[in-house]
């Protein structure tokens, strides 16, 4: 019982976590066609510019100004990179982007070291929130867990209760069309690309002092991410919010498991100390996102809510 | 006074290494409607494409004596250009009221026509107004269009092949439609394959071929010269 | 019909054409690696080249996918590295000597690897293939995510963190090879990387390596010519993979280990850098990639700290201003010489290049004084006997100026560019 | 008796709740030239997509020469001996003309998909993709990239990796679009000589290419078929006069 | 940029100078970077200041020697690459610890490197990768350890819990890889002979340095009603599982080979009293000599950012000087021969690298956390204490090996 609430808390903070940090890769694939391979970048950016800004302020100042300041590096991005390179299709465009989250490990590790850096969550907020089964659980996940969900509903009035949010939705479809009604659609894009990096900049400051803030820390969310993007179905921000909180609730109970294969597949004969019969489930769990990457690209080609093909 | 509303010289627009438009050359006075006729594929949409910067130009394109050609389509448009593309583009998740909305330019200063103005033209837009405008019948989305365009209250709207694909009693109102608002004082450049609407409605005709214009005239005239619609258009 | 044949004739190459562009460059190819270990090679010197011809062959073989057959894969790693794994496997079933392996020689390995790059294409191809474009981009990523962290699961297959290790010099001796010092392998490498290079050239010119490229260009039209463009992205992604698999062959050889690490995105976006940096339209783009990504690797790995950052710039800016890569530079320079306007191109070229070094100068200061000021350590920029710390203005002058006026030249040679009649 | 080359029954396709082909019947006779004429956006080009296997019919059946054919893939109808051309030229761009003309010739000549074997070794694929080239008068710029090609000739391109394969049902949608009327005489004359005892779908909008070519003419409006019949009744057919051509003038019989 | 790095350039300029003349020369082949990297470093450090102490003593029958570290990112793969540019360097000792699987294979290259080229042959110094296979089936005549191999910590460890009898059940955790599984191993077989009672109620596995949040993990240990967890974690993997552990609040005792690795402690802050234990070949709390306090504190000094805490670093660099000098030679096989059976009286107690197996043999502590010590760690004030009856007598931690050595012809 306890296995099933510490993982259904975790699964969905972690799944509100990735949806952070994958709406704003949704919003710019969907308008621009682009999968930003750097997207992870600007979460990792997110995490060392709230450890400089908390060493220097406070961790307060670092939560709002660090996500900014990740915005500003993706607009400059989207404005002297990506939209020149745009000219020469999507496969230029996806190179510059794998080019770039290469350039940004790089200059993070001049910058900051190879290694770990000590970014520490508020002592305000570190105590236990609360204790259930004989585990307490910290106040700083709930804390977590408010932030995101206040990122979930600002985006949400943002998009369907504001006249921007009417023309983001217009533009992510028609472009073109939006332009002759005459809305700055390079500005819009500049903006979206903003907006999305600054979410994963925000992503950053709030989970970098939870896992690890190091060099490494976007490449190992970056695949993630996209596996939420691609599930989700393309353009759909409905459907990255489910595959979010999917993903991970998914890897969350898997650890939780103790089971083998053996222990499941019983019936077969399997021997429990065979390759296969020795696998536990929760050693499975790196492998669950990308099995259902690649399941859902096979079988269900435009993801869970998406309107098109990818 | 006699400055022309759209001025394009020696206009030309290339799709990767193939040459379209070879020197298109044309004018429109302030509320005229002219009729781009033309065989398929002989460049009318891509000059309409040209003009509203959906495709590279090459050449001088001149809005109220302003130069448009390579600006962002968004500042074409905000100069007072309208453009009802061929493949129509409303938004189809949203409704027929946030359509209309979005062809606003500026909250803070809006046209001519409100919301509902545009619903009260349009009786079956007003039934239909919260309805999602992908559900919408062909004629009712061309309206659709074609009031959006208006509420961002252009002086010239080019419309293209608004008829197309229509069933003839909706090509009629169609036609009715853009003699009505041509009346209000807008001028059109409309894009049209039916000789029927386009001698209707215009007041002058021009015609394309492989790429530039290869007769201008007013309809009467036009009526005459078989020699050019042998050559350049399909009867 | 002869009557037709001569005609034909008349609009084919002619023999003289056929040899410059195809037999010679090979003949040149083949020739510069005979006469290398004339020149007594020192070890790390052997290290290096060993490298670079696995690195060639995978980056050729990559090539087919993404130069031919537009396919952008983010994970072809993989079938390196099961070719790889097999051909570790095969090593040490020749090392125990049972069966057929006993008398197997360890000299052609990496035909096991080919084999098995080749049947895991196969397979992963048969569903990955139904899609092009960025589908396919993810799916190959989503595999290869999948096969990397799995291979942790199966260790008698993968052996774990520790990979699977053996000893090459097992097995029957061919061509009088011991197969145990580095110049041993030098001949193991050249006659491999020959036969590879080759065999991938000439598959260019054959009926599905054509089709490939159509494909790749029009896959719609393909289909109305009778062909079936799965199937031919499946055939070209399957023969792709058996010369990765090739490639794992003569890493098995040469490393005589093979860890999970390989089958990672890591080299997976190596040899997809290597490739689009030599130059994805011209079959010697990667080669020319593979020689400099490895040599860069390894040697200006000694020289600067920051040589990760460079090569990450280099790619963004081959992405962003150079899509042909070096190879396209190079043929592009060429061409213009013997074009028409030869002098005003080169004048051209001449402020492009000085812009270019100056900005590059100011780069150069820039990253290696950031990266001193970053260590800590206390240590200045010295290059040439000069002394640059950042607290200094000098070495803020020495960044900024250069880059500044070779942005301006940039510019100047940009716009001249726009304004030459199209 | 033998079968249709091609035959459409109740042929039926929508997009979301757009009907755009609506129960179509038609059969044509082997080596017949048939036109389909029609205003934009009556579902010419769909009704082709549907032949040609492109699309899978919402309902009804396409069959040629009496095999069922819908829901089959397209290169498989290709194989079977239906070949189309395409409205918007749809070359290879990056390969010379000979090359493109080359590509069409090797499936019919069973060079499948050889990768063991060098593309020039097969003499039959030579010589067959001079014959094409000669044919469409593409000789000349047989070593010119497709894409420099004069839009003329890459019309006759398009053409001519159309018939490249031998097909023997070839469906040509707007082969003149875009040309003027010299050379759509040139292209006219092409057709002519290359469909020369083959069946011929073919979509045109100029009136004067129906007329001179087709055996029989079918006006598509709005997805439906209204009247299929010889020139000279089409001519007549006041249906069609007011669905299609509203009231202009149809070309006086002058020849 | 930090205290840390600046340190470390204190010291690396100070071998900068020394290396122009340096004679012997040393690869240290660990991760210097990524997850593991400040492991490696904290390593690189210690023989760093140990090569020091020996060039200003004079160096080794008169030679200089220079440590030279080369990053391999905890990669087998990437370490044969290293392996083969430090000898390209001249290279002919090799140091590294990080990892069983990197071990492995550095094991291999050398053997076959040796058997390739005679006359150029390289000893590896291992100074802890403890997989016990090193020393016993996989043993080699180039392969020396340094530090006390799994089966002889878990000895240590299962002879404390033989004692404390409110254990009842214990839960195994280790990373996925053949150290951890090792580890794993020894716990289950040494529990079932001293303590028959004690229930093992879970067995993880989890990818070695690739977990960044251990909360589930604990979650599970917490579930499984534990008294007590083995781990033999290291680097970030332990960090990581103390921080988890300590945002979870529970209480049950962590007894593990590496707590005293970087961060682990302050991780769990006070919490970490008589909850952290750890088997070791020193701790800086006990009584030694007021030299063996001066390095310690040098050290400190030096290092800031790291605990005086690979103490094997500079048995291994001192037992080759004596080794050296007794063979009256700085090259390999001599050398080798020479460590054979050697005694090494170290700052507390003596060590033998015993003969059969290459395995080093000394006396082992286990110690907890505690505030009332004279160093801490991490610098906060707790430090690690030896726990009543900790100290294990080299005598006593010994294990058989089964290693069949084959030996070159001696000089």
């Amino acid at each position: 019982m306890e296995t099933i609430v510490f993982a259904l808390l975790n699964g969905v903070i972690y799944g509100l976590l990735l949806f952070m940090l994958s709406s704003g890769l949704t919003l710019i694939f969907s308008m621009m066609g682009v999968l930003n391979f750097a997207h992870a970048s600007f979460y990792m950016l997110g995490a060392y510019f709230a450890f400089t800004i908390m060493g220097a302020t406070s961790f307060w100042i670092a939560l709002f100004l660090a996500p900014v300041l990740v915005g500003l590096v993706g607009a400059v991005v989207e404005r002297y990179g990506l939209r020149r390179v745009h000219a020469n299709g999507h496969v230029a465009e996806l190179l510059f982007t794998f080019g770039l989250a290469y350039l940004i490990e790089e200059i993070v590790k001049i910058f900051y070291g190879k290694t770990a850096v000590d970014y520490k969550i508020p002592s305000l907020l570190d105590f236990p929130a609360f204790t259930i089964y004989g585990a307490s659980f910290p106040a700083y996940r709930m804390f977590m867990l408010v932030i995101a969900i206040g990122m979930l509903i600002g985006l949400w009035f943002l998009l369907k209760k504001t006249r921007a949010g009417l023309i983001i939705q217009a533009a992510l479809t028609h472009p073109h069309m939006v332009g002759h009604l005459g809305h700055n659609v390079p500005l819009i894009f500049m903006t979206v690309f903003g907006i999305g990096c600054a979410l994963a900049g925000l992503a950053g400051v709030i989970a970098g002092n939870i896992f690890v803030t190091d060099p490494a820390m976007a490449v190992q969310m970056g695949p993630i991410v996209f596996v939420v993007v691609v599930v989700g179905g393309i353009g759909s921000l409905e459907g990255a919010f489910l595959a979010s909180i999917l993903i991970g609730l998914l890897q969350n109970f898997a650890v939780g498991i103790s089971a083998s294969f053996a222990d499941i597949f019983w019936f077969t004969g399997l021997s429990p100390t065979s390759e296969i019969g020795d696998i536990t489930v929760s050693s499975l769990a790196p492998v669950l996102p990308f099995l259902l990457l690649v399941l859902m690209l096979i079988f269900r080609p435009r993801g869970l809510m998406g309107e098109q093909e990818l | 006074m006699t400055q022309p509303m759209l001025e394009v010289k020696d206009l030309h627009a290339f799709y990767g290494k193939s040459h379209v438009l070879r020197g298109v050359n044309m004018e429109i006075m302030p509320g005229e409607v002219i009729a781009l006729l033309g065989r398929n594929g002989v460049g009318r949409s891509t000059t309409a494409k040209a003009i509203m910067g959906e495709v590279a130009p090459k050449g001088e394109i001149l809005f109220k004596g302003e130069p448009i050609a390579g600006l962002e389509s968004h500042k074409i448009s905000r100069m007072g250009l309208g453009y009802v593309p061929e493949s129509r583009d409303i938004f189809p998740t949203m409704t027929v009221r946030q359509n209309l909305i979005l062809g606003i330019k500026d909250m803070k200063n809006p046209g001519k026509y409100t919301v509902d103005d545009m619903l009260d033209m349009f009786p079956n837009l007003r039934r239909r107004a919260d309805n999602a405008a992908g559900v919408l019948s062909g004629g009712e989305k061309q309206m659709l269009t074609m009031c959006r365009t208006l509420m961002g209250n252009p002086e010239l709207i080019i419309i293209d092949e608004p008829t197309e694909g229509l069933a003839p009693k909706i090509v009629q109102q169609i036609g009715d439609t853009i003699a009505e608002i041509a009346k209000t004082g807008v001028a059109i450049l409309l894009v049209e394959q039916k000789l029927s609407i386009a001698l209707r409605i215009a007041n002058r005709v021009y015609v394309m071929g492989h790429g530039e214009i290869v007769y201008g005239g007013t309809p009467s005239d036009f009526a005459t010269r078989d020699d050019v619609r042998k050559e350049w258009l399909e009867v | 019909m002869s009557d037709t044949t001569q005609s034909y004739q008349n609009i084919a190459p002619s023999g003289a054409a056929k040899f410059r562009q195809r037999i010679l460059p090979f003949a040149v190819f083949i020739a510069i690696i005979l006469l290398i270990p004339l020149t007594d090679p020192s070890r790390t010197m052997y290290a290096l080249m060993h490298q670079m011809a696995i690195y060639i062959v995978f980056a050729v073989a990559y090539n087919m996918l993404l130069g031919k057959g537009g396919m952008l894969s983010f994970g072809h790693a993989v079938y390196f590295g099961l070719g790889g794994y097999l051909c570790m496997h095969a090593m040490n079933w020749i090392a125990d000597g049972t069966g057929i392996w006993g008398s197997f020689p360890t000299f052609f390995l990496p035909i096991i690897g080919f084999v098995g790059g080749g049947l895991a294409a196969i397979v992963i191809g048969s569903f990955s293939t139904k899609r092009s474009g960025t589908t396919f981009a993810m799916i190959s990523l989503g595999v290869a995510e999948l096969i990397f962290a799995g291979a942790f699961m199966f260790d008698s297959l993968f052996g774990g963190e520790q990979g699977i290790n053996g000893d090459r010099m097992n097995g029957p001796e061919v061509f009088g090879l011991s197969m145990g010092p580095q110049s041993d392998i030098y001949w193991f490498m050249a006659f491999w990387t020959i036969l590879a290079v080759i065999a991938m050239y000439a598959f260019t010119r054959t009926p599905l390596g054509r089709l490939s490229e159509a494909t790749r260009d029009n896959p719609q039209r393909v289909e109305f010519i009778g062909y079936n463009p799965q199937r031919v992205r499946w055939l070209v992604f399957s023969l792709s993979g058996a010369f990765a698999g090739l490639a794992g062959g003569m890493s098995a050889v040469n490393y005589e280990i093979f860890t999970p690490e390989a089958l990672s995105l890591i080299p997976s976006g190596f040899v997809l850098i290597m490739a689009y940096v030599g130059g994805i339209t011209y079959f010697v783009g990667p080669i020319m990639g593979a020689i400099l990504l490895t040599y860069m690797s390894s040697m200006m790995s000694d020289f600067t700290e920051a040589w990760l950052l460079y090569l990450g710039l280099m790619f963004v800016l081959i992405v962003m201003y150079a899509p042909r890569g070096i190879a396209g530079i190079i043929f592009g320079i060429w061409d213009g010489i013997r074009g028409p306007n030869a002098g005003e191109m080169m004048r051209k070229w001449a402020v492009q290049l000085a812009g270019g070094l100056l900005m590059l100068i100011g780069l150069i200061v820039l990253v290696e004084v950031a990266v001193r000021w970053s260590n800590g350590w206390g240590e200045a920029f010295e290059p040439f006997g000069l002394h640059f710390t950042h607290g200094s203005i000098v070495t803020w002058i020495v960044i900024i100026v250069p880059l500044v006026a070779g942005g301006y030249l940039l510019r100047l040679a940009g716009r001249e560019k726009e304004e030459m009649p199209a | 008796m033998t079968a249709p080359a091609l035959s459409l029954k109740n042929l039926c396709k929508s997009f979301g709740p757009a009907k755009i082909i609506n129960d179509v019947t038609l059969d044509i006779a082997k080596g017949e030239r048939h036109a389909i004429i029609g205003p934009n956006g009556a579902g010419k080009s769909t009704l082709f997509n549907l032949i040609s296997g492109l699309y899978t019919p919402t309902s009804g059946t396409v069959s040629l020469n009496g095999t069922l054919i819908s829901g089959v893939a397209p290169f498989e109808i290709n194989r079977m001996g239906l070949s189309r051309s395409f409205q918007v030229s749809n070359i290879f761009a990056n390969m010379t003309v000979r090359e493109n003309v080359r590509c069409g010739v090797l499936h019919s000549l069973g060079q499948g998909y050889a990768f063991w074997k060098s593309v020039t070794s097969s003499k039959e694929v030579q010589e067959k993709t001079y014959e094409v080239l000669e044919h469409c008068s593409l000789v000349d710029k047989a070593n010119t990239p497709a894409a420099l090609l004069p839009y003329a000739d890459q019309r006759a391109l398009e053409i001519a990796i159309t018939i490249a394969g031998g097909a023997n049902v070839i469906l040509l949608d707007e082969p003149t679009a875009g040309m003027s009327h010299s050379e759509t005489d040139r292209a006219v004359e092409l057709i002519r000589k290359s469909t020369e005892g083959k069946t011929l779908v073919i979509v045109e909008h100029d009136m004067g290419v129906i007329f001179d070519l087709a055996d029989r003419i079918s006006v598509l409006v709005y997805g439906e078929i209204i009247a299929s019949a010889p020139p000279s009744e089409i001519r007549g057919d006041p249906k069609v006069r007011e669905a299609y051509l509203g009231d202009e003038a149809l070309p006086e019989e002058t020849v | 940029m930090s205290i840390k790095t600046a340190a470390l350039a204190a010291a690396v300029s100070v071998v900068a100078v020394s290396s122009a003349m340096a004679d012997v020369k040393f690869a240290f082949i660990d991760p210097l970077s990524g997850p593991m990297g400040p492991s490696g470093e904290a390593g690189y450090t210690s023989f760093l200041l140990a090569a020091e102490h020996i060039n200003a003593n004079g160096g080794v029958n008169g030679e200089q020697i220079e440590v030279k570290g080369y990053d391999n990112k905890v990669n087998p793969k990437e370490s044969l690459v290293q392996l083969q540019k430090a000898i390209d360097d001249g290279v002919r000792y090799i140091f590294q610890g990080n990892g069983s699987s990197v071990a492995a294979a550095i094991i291999d290259a050398v053997n076959k490197h040796n058997q390739r080229n005679p006359g150029d042959e390289v000893l590896f110094f291992n100074y802890a990768a403890v997989t016990p296979d090193f020393t016993n089936d996989g043993c080699s005549f180039w392969h020396f350890r340094f530090d006390a191999h799994a089966d002889m910590k878990m000895a240590a460890i299962t002879d404390y819990i033989q004692g404390q009898d409110d254990i009842k059940k214990v839960y195994l955790i280790g990373q996925d890889y053949i150290f951890g599984q090792a580890v794993a191993a020894a716990a289950e077989s040494q529990l079932k002979e001293k303590r028959p009672d004690i229930e093992i109620v879970g067995n993880e596995l989890h990818p070695l340095a690739k977990v960044k949040d251990f909360t589930p993990y604990i979650q599970k240990i917490i579930s499984s009603g534990a008294d007590a967890v083995i781990t033999g974690n290291w680097g970030a993997d332990m960090q990581l599982l103390m921080k988890a552990a300590a945002e979870s609040g529970s209480e049950i005792p962590y007894f593990t080979f590496y707590g005293g690795s970087l961060g682990a402690v302050s991780a769990l802050g006070e919490g970490a009293i008589d909850r952290l234990y750890q088997v070791t070949e020193a701790i800086t709390n006990l009584d030694a000599s007021d030299e063996q306090y001066a390095l310690i504190e040098e050290y400190k000094q030096r290092f800031p950012e790291y605990d005086y805490y690979y103490h094997r670093a500079f048995n291994a660099l001192n037992m080759f000087k004596q080794a050296a000098e007794t063979a009256g030679s700085n090259d390999p096989i001599p050398v080798a021969f020479a460590l054979e059976g050697m005694t090494y009286e170290e700052p507390y107690g003596t060590a033998t690298m015993r003969a059969d197996d290459h395995q080093l043999q000394q006396n082992l502590y286990i110690s907890t956390v505690s505030k009332d010590v004279k160093y801490g760690v991490d610098n906060i004030d707790l430090g690690w204490k030896l726990l009543d009856g900790g100290k294990i007598d080299a005598a006593a931690a010994e294990q058989p090996t089964t290693c069949q050595m084959e030996r070159p012809e001696k000089p």
